[in-house]
């Protein structure tokens, strides 16, 4: 029954995605301007009038860091499955929601990883979409994210991770649990390769994820107006009965708690990301092993 | 298992039908595989006996307040336990208890989350909830049994991670991280169960491991039910239907590979008998401790690694190029 | 001028130590009782009455805590030297005051060494003593710690420090804070040797100790009554101008902000000690080689 | 060296004395000595000019707000400065700061303390008085360099770490116990310069490494001057006494072997000409880690122990076996 088998889009930047939308200008929410939708695009989807972010979908986002022409989505052909014959409230089987979203995105599934040059540095990029059932980490984002620190290590290229999600994949239970596990346990090639990971927390960064892989990067940066934190703000405000600090899990919650090393404009991100990446230019002719390696070629022989 | 065949097969009935509306027609298919639901719902005998016990049956079970706790199981299960306290830095979290301890003559670690049995110690303990410093002490004795060789003995039993503003402010998030990467990395063997309530992030931050048991009756969850329920159903009160749903008993995890072996209650379940129940334990974390002393330390941490990298089902897709 | 030769004495338990005081009673000055001496050296200095710990010389503290007649002095003869000519206010130069505290205490400097046996364990013990200038941590007392670790690895046997100190000895200047680095320089032995190290905190452990040796311990206990901080109050107090809470810097003080694994009475300790070194019994015999000495045995070949 | 001669024949004079008092009689020998001291004074010029300069003045310009700080040590010796912030687990502290540097060409890794400029500034810098969180946030720095096998250069200048509630309650002694540990198994290289105050642990904190350099008139002392004024001489306002009696100065600290080299400082000190002084520490931090590379990393660790034991200084004695 070939006809069940679904396929696998890979991300092209040259072809649009999602549903094309025709008209030209939009109104700002935030300071209830018109503004031309291409002026906004070009602006790194920032409001020309206001300041105010806009929403990134993950192709604008990596449009937005990649040099052009260089992105090359390495993702492997994998799709959700439903191990749970999970269906919510109303009834909706948990991959009706996945195809919904494929729909609505042009996407396979809610996270892109992929080759790319930023500012001439070859590196490996994964980025979440959180228009894909809230960026949540599944057993494919998770498949995906440890097949791109697989390629990040064996090809000494610097890792780049760009977080928007809600956390864990409550659709695939327990299975989406583990995906904290799994790709925490890849984290240790690049370590072991001596390979930097660059983590970028953007609006929002939660849950599961926060408690993982986005929190073990060698730099750690938010984007300014990210929300990062474990719990949700509703369980947080219902457990201690209190109304919540305004700036509570925002970015400059987590700088001032010493949890992101900087807090970074969008327009500045790509800048910022490559001159990082300067520091590392010099580790495939490093004279100094890094540690990891070291270890993790001992002691095969130091065992009794 | 006829209940699966029944689900896949109105599964690809929706799906087709999803394929008509594209313009497709695929009617004829349909039809024939309506006709083949049917006779298989026919099959099914009137009342399917449930092969599982209901998961909110079972939640409610492992979140028995008389069921035995960490401390119970060390006092059942060791010689000796030395409690240690402290994160070093900040408070001690009595949320999580820590020590060495004697384990059939042996030195071990013990790391594992501790609820209280009446309120005031409930409130001392958090509900078993920990905070950041909580997983930092559990780091500090997993190097102190890195440092000296010692294997790990991890319980796990708790709700969740606590959800406040305390812990937000000092990184639970990351400190949840952390605790799992460094056990990934930590050269001594190490032996999870989960005795009870295994919830979230909370009970992940103390639970990689080299096996991983499970209570006949506890529970594992990426979320606890009445949270899935306020999120997915909108209504926490749904929190039955939340569990069976996301289905976290020990049978689907095994199924699941989630862990490596079930260890059964007596009667009722562990709160009828807590000796019973800690023998039963005892005798699989010594057998498991046994089998990976004789690994290669080495292989051992590649092993624990290629066990995680194997928790995720997902399909196999065919590539094409171009969108349809 | 052999007449200015100074000697070294060694510690021996038999010997009767300090000024020796022919009254039979004492008045406590906790509870204003007059309590038999006697009883009270054998209620290990605490006050039959009312519960008071009175103050524990080092050769008191080893006796209650070896079994009889095992203790040995291992030290080495070595005694202050005053590299900056050090005199105080009041003109009295460094080695008058080390001299002074030589005749009051019977002891050769302000740490004891030595092997004993703990219960039939065999350990390695180092005690500090506050009568000797505060117990302060010069050259000697930093060579003796050293001294005492590089036994404890060598011999395999488990170390334990109790502190008594109120810090650096100022009067050795830059000297004595660099007796920090180098007792932390000599702690990788016990660590690559796996031994374990039981630092016991006492009344007072504070200033350049506690920001030390002191505070690296495997396992840390404080004895109740114990004061364990960095700063000292006063400077604390005019810093922040403002009156210190009561238990600022106490026993339970650094129970609650997680500094010690536990407060102990006097009268549980060497039950306790005893109690832990069972639990580091079959270091030599275990099978998993400690951590670091498996970082040390390595490295060498991979260097590039 | 006449001074030092007068002063060690008056101490052995005293002792005498001391002996005399304990019953024997030594006045022959002590009257010969007594003669010998006269004659050494009379021998002295009437105005000896000191050949050090007073302590006392170099603690003040040790102090001088004009001084280079950490940050413009960088600014004038690195490429490029890439600070990152905080601990990870409670705050980012601002009178610390750490980042990745390219030092020649090469990617290091920079920890240092930070004083403010004007009050707004020293402020939010808590005047170089580092939390516990500082020395957390630098070791972070530390093990970053330890993976990436960059080398690590720490610049000191701290009045002392900070004597307030939250550093006490937060174990600000831990913090500063493990860094030195930590920075003695650290696998790269470690170049330490004093630029102007290393106070006490708060300096030593950060203070651990290979080579330890420090600016001519930079000042390193177990306690800063005022506090040992405070409790040896129970006056704070005798700190230049104090400064005088620790000798708190860069040639006595060279004899003493706690330093490699002083780095000379340009006409009235570093505060007359930032750019040359960056220049001179440049030159020498640039040559110390060239002679560094090439030492294989298991000596390295080895010598960078055995520097730190050879620090003290003691008489060997001759052992009795009974007191007298
Ligand atoms: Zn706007
Ligand atoms: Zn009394």
């Amino acid at each position: 029954m070939a006809i069940f088998k679904r396929k696998y889009f890979k991300l092209s930047l040259d072809q649009p995605t999602g549903k094309d939308d025709e008209t030209l200008w939009m109104k700002c929410k935030a300071c209830g301007e018109l503004v031309f939708k291409k002026r906004v695009r070009e602006n790194n989807n920032i409001c020309p009038k206001c300041g105010e972010y806009f929403f990134l979908t993950a192709p604008e986002r990596i449009q937005m860091l990649v040099d052009p022409g260089t992105f090359e989505d390495i993702s492997k052909p994998i799709g959700a499955a439903d191990p749970l014959d999970f269906a919510d409230q109303g009834g909706v089987p948990y991959l009706d929601k996945v195809k919904k979203a494929q729909e609505e995105t042009g996407l396979s599934n809610e996270i892109i990883v992929g080759k790319a040059s930023l500012n001439e540095v070859s590196v490996i990029l994964a980025v979440m979409d959180f228009r894909f059932i809230g960026g949540s980490m599944g057993s494919v984002m998770g498949e995906q994210l440890c097949h791109a620190m697989r390629v990040a290590a064996d090809e000494r290229r610097p890792f780049i991770l760009v977080s928007s999600t809600g956390g864990a994949r409550m659709q695939e239970g327990i299975l989406s649990l583990m995906q904290m596990a799994k790709t925490l346990s890849a984290r240790q090639w690049l370590e072991a390769a001596g390979v930097p990971f660059i983590s970028v927390m953007t609006y929002p960064t939660t849950g599961g994820v926060q408690a993982s892989i986005a929190n073990v990067g060698d730099i750690t940066l938010a984007e300014k107006g990210a929300l990062i934190g474990f719990a949700g703000r509703r369980v947080i405000q219902q457990t201690i009965k209190q109304t919540l600090p305004e700036d509570f899990q925002t970015d400059k919650f987590a700088y001032e708690h010493g949890f992101v090393d900087r807090v970074l404009k969008r327009e500045g991100l790509r800048q910022e990301l490559s001159r990082i990446l300067r520091f590392f230019a010099g580790i495939s002719r490093q004279r100094r092993e890094p540690m990891a390696l070291r270890i993790l070629n001992s002691g095969r022989s130091h065992e009794r | 298992m006829s209940d699966k065949r029944i689900v896949e097969l109105e599964r690809k009935i929706r799906e087709l039908r999803t394929f008509s509306e594209d313009g497709i027609d695929l009617s004829a298919e349909i039809e024939k595989l309506e006709a083949k639901l049917q006779t298989l719902k026919e099959q099914l005998p009137p009342v399917p006996a449930p092969t599982t016990p209901d998961e909110w049956d079972q939640v409610k079970l492992a979140r028995n307040p008389k069921r035995p706790y960490t401390l119970d199981f060390i006092r059942l299960m060791m010689d000796d336990f030395y409690e240690l306290h402290g994160d070093q830095m900040y408070a001690d979290d009595a949320a999580i208890v820590v020590g060495l301890a004697l384990f059939e003559g042996e030195t071990v670690v013990v790391v594992g989350h501790q609820k209280g049995r009446d309120v005031t110690e409930n409130i001392r303990r958090n509900f078993g909830m920990a905070h950041p410093e909580g997983y930092r002490k559990a780091l500090r004795a997993l190097k102190l049994a890195e440092r000296f060789g010692f294997p790990v003995i991890s319980l796990i039993d708790t709700p969740a991670a606590y959800p406040g503003t305390g812990a937000e402010e000092r990184n639970i998030g990351g400190a949840i991280a952390q605790n799992i990467y460094e056990m990934f990395k930590l050269r001594v063997p190490i032996v999870i169960a989960i005795t009870g309530e295994g919830g979230s992030g909370g009970a992940l931050g103390l639970g990689v491991g080299d096996r991983v048991l499970m209570l006949e009756h506890a529970i594992y969850s990426v979320i606890p039910p009445e949270g899935c329920a306020a999120i997915l159903f909108r209504d926490a009160s749904k929190a039955p239907e939340a569990a069976r749903a996301m289905k976290v008993t020990a049978p689907t995890l095994l199924e699941l590979k989630v862990i490596d072996e079930i260890i059964p209650e007596p009667g009722e379940g562990a709160h009828t008998d807590h000796e019973t129940t800690a023998a039963n334990l005892k005798e699989a974390i010594r057998r498991h401790l046994k089998a990976l002393e004789r690994i290669p330390l080495e292989k051992l941490l590649e092993q624990r690694a290629k066990k995680f990298q194997a928790m995720g089902v997902f399909e196999e897709l065919e590539e094409t190029h171009a969108r349809e």
